[in-house]
């Protein structure tokens, strides 16, 4: 079985260590707030300019001038700080930030990765994107590893345009969990009941499988 | 050293037709309302915006854009809105898409008096062409250039006469540094208070960079994405 | 994400011979007396000091030039005191000199992660010997790279348990920009505080830049130049 | 009769305009503080990280976290800020300083200043005034016209290693007042009782006489 949105969300909280500096990405990324393991202390950094990024607001509580990346209303949490958006992407490439989490329409198996732009569609812009993939020392793509044509989105090579190259270091999709690495995209895990022969056969790029391939356990 | 002026009327007043204005806010969050508002009512035209982004349809720079004073937005992110995009594919608006930090670090740069910056944001992609790529250390950085305005116009929470400025929560944003960048800055605040008044330690634009400040009005303050949970 | 340690000795503990250490502080105010007494005590040696100045005889990193722990000194003012001058003239103790903004910008690009800057400062002097001169829109630049120090020491008026920092008054000076700039930050502060406790809107240094922090005592705050008037 | 320094000071401060930010440096520059004209309202940078600078504190209410760039304890006046040292030099650079005054050891008569380092003497540093030169719109420079063994201090070319290349506007000396000009120093006003002659005699660089040189007028 594929997994859910929740469960990659899930399977990359997995990744969090206790004491990082995280910005998680719109969309997927966003959900692995919620999955938080219990006795890691992580700290949350919208780009917009806030380190310590609470959940969203209970109704009637909603402060315009307290948003996120997404431009969602959101609350802080005790030892957060505000500041400008120059200092907000000076210390994401100044790698201060430990993990990056965000989408990708394509992934290359050298670790580029293009998620903001396609030809011929309304080009909404890349936002912070570019300069996020291009300075954290640690990025995580949350995407699912085939398009609803049924066309894989790791690739040999992006065909998109790109917003980073070589940047990526692992990717959870909704069947597997792969590292990017110098010879391709080297398989970890599978998605529970999901074959290597399923991964291999909807995996464009080049794939290494070494060894016995384990299922990803939830808790 | 007072700054004050009247109202947003008298703040925009000589801002000319083709003027290349730089605009606070992330969203809709920050926006300088009243000077909007003024621009609309003056009907300054073929102006070029630098702002992150570029208001909904019926709020912020959508405004402008409803009223097609906008020949070119510099911005991070745009499109929330159906004018813009019609505009945009009609070939009336010009648009420049830059990674967002590179937009705050260039304002950042004038602000600073500094020419240029290097960033790795954009290395290898369709935003690095025409650009200078210099390694440093084993890694790629793009030469980006120092904006220049003719304009900024800030959205602050509160400001004293002396200009000095204060923001709240991430209203922050793109506000403080491109208050620094422009050649005349325009700061509207909620409340305008005497020089003397603010911490001295808690001020987040020093006056120096302010030309222009008043006490705005009728604040809306939209929200783009209203996101709640249920009482716990 | 609690950056708290005990004091100033644990906070230096693992400080090796030979390090590279950016010092706050302007003159001998705002800098980390604490640590640098635990450094004095510890005996560290072979450093390599960034520091705006090198303190007086008997105080600041004077102490530790008393101490022979300071192999080269990296300011933009020095020689406050004369064994400073004997161990320059000597040639126990190497000094290199570059222009107050500069030094500051140096820091700034480090905790920007920007790898270098241009500044017109020193264009035509000695300073500029062997470095890249860049001409923008009609002026010359020098480029100076961001700085690489091992450790940053910096002092805070108050600060939390997640690192995060505010300064007081001309304290402030070169601190925020070495807090980001090491790459383990040590901060000490009189008064350390419950994360939560400070606004938020009005800290200086996020604590994200931050790896330990301690309450201080026993400051001495000792002014280089006493200037009063009488009593009106 | 050559001028105070106190006259010196008091010659400076009529080229005060309202609503200039100013920095003073340190020496005679400080003076200037204590002869604004009525009427005329500047703000005093601090380069150390100060905008509205005051006088010196009464006696006992002097505050070690409050120096100025001289390191003297002193006051703030309402409206000022502090900030950290970048932005100190960022808005010297940015020119939003709209008048520098400082003193020299030599100027030369295309702007040229030397004030930091006589070779052979224990050297102490360039401090801010490298920045203070290279970045600010306006630059008068206040300082004697001889040395101590009767040399000109206003050259064709300065001897001593430089502070920074053709950024002196204005000299205030204790014998005249001139501006920098791309012709050389252009004699505006004479101290009272001293000759044309004696200015001439004092100065080394190219000098411009043009008509009648008026007397200084001290209020």
């Amino acid at each position: 079985m594929a997994l859910t949105k929740e469960q990659i969300a899930q399977r990359i909280a997995k990744e969090l260590r206790d004491g990082y500096y995280v910005n998680l990405g719109i969309g997927i990324p966003t959900l692995v707030a919620n999955y938080i393991p219990a006795g890691i202390n992580v700290v949350l950094q919208s780009e917009n300019g806030l380190l310590g990024m609470g959940p969203f607001p209970e109704e009637g509580q909603e402060d315009p001038d307290l948003i996120n990346a997404g431009k969602q209303t959101i609350t802080t949490v005790p030892g957060s700080v505000f500041f400008d958006s120059a200092l907000s992407f000076g210390m994401i490439r100044a790698g201060k930030v430990d993990l990056t989490v965000l989408g990708a329409m394509e992934v290359s198996d050298q670790g580029d990765i293009a998620n903001w732009k396609i030809p011929g569609k309304m080009v909404k812009g890349m936002g912070g994107a570019m300069d996020l993939v291009a300075s954290a020392k640690n990025i995580i793509v949350a995407m699912m590893h085939s398009n609803p044509k049924g066309e894989s989105k790791l690739l040999p090579a992006c065909t998109l345009p790109l917003t980073g190259v070589r940047c990526v270091k692992k990717i959870v999709s909704d069947l597997a969990v792969l590292d990017v690495t110098p010879e391709g995209f080297k398989l970890l895990e599978r998605a529970p009941g999901v074959t290597v022969e399923e991964i291999k056969a909807k995996t464009a790029g080049k794939l290494i499988i070494e060894g016995e391939i384990p299922e990803m356990v939830f808790n | 050293m007072n700054k004050q002026v009247l109202n947003a009327t008298e703040a925009v007043k000589d801002i000319p037709d083709g003027a290349t204005i730089m605009f606070g806010g992330f969203g809709l969050c920050g926006i300088p309302e009243n000077c909007i508002a003024a621009l609309v009512k003056q009907g300054t035209k073929g102006l070029t915006c630098i702002s992150n982004n570029a208001g909904v349809d019926d709020f912020g720079i959508g405004l402008m854009l409803q009223q097609k004073q906008v020949k070119k937005m510099i911005s991070s992110y745009v499109g929330e809105n159906a004018e813009f995009e019609r505009q945009l594919l009609s070939g009336e608006l010009e648009v420049e898409l830059i990674p967002q930090g590179t937009l705050a670090t260039r304002c950042m740069a004038a602000g600073y008096g500094m020419p240029a910056i290097y960033t790795p944001a954009g290395v290898g992609t369709e935003v690095a062409a025409g650009k200078e790529v210099r390694n440093f250390d084993g890694k790629d950085y793009l030469m980006e250039y120092a904006f220049d305005a003719d304009f900024a116009i800030v959205k602050a929470w509160k400001g004293d006469t002396d200009g000095n400025l204060v923001y709240k929560a991430t209203a922050r944003n793109f506000n403080p540094l491109m208050a620094m960048a422009g050649k005349i800055t325009i700061a509207e605040v909620e409340e305008l208070v005497p020089a003397g008044t603010l911490d001295p330690d808690m001020i987040h634009t020093p006056g120096i960079y302010i030309h222009r400040i008043f006490q705005g009005e009728k604040y809306e303050k939209r929200i783009e994405q209203r996101t709640v949970q249920k009482k716990a």
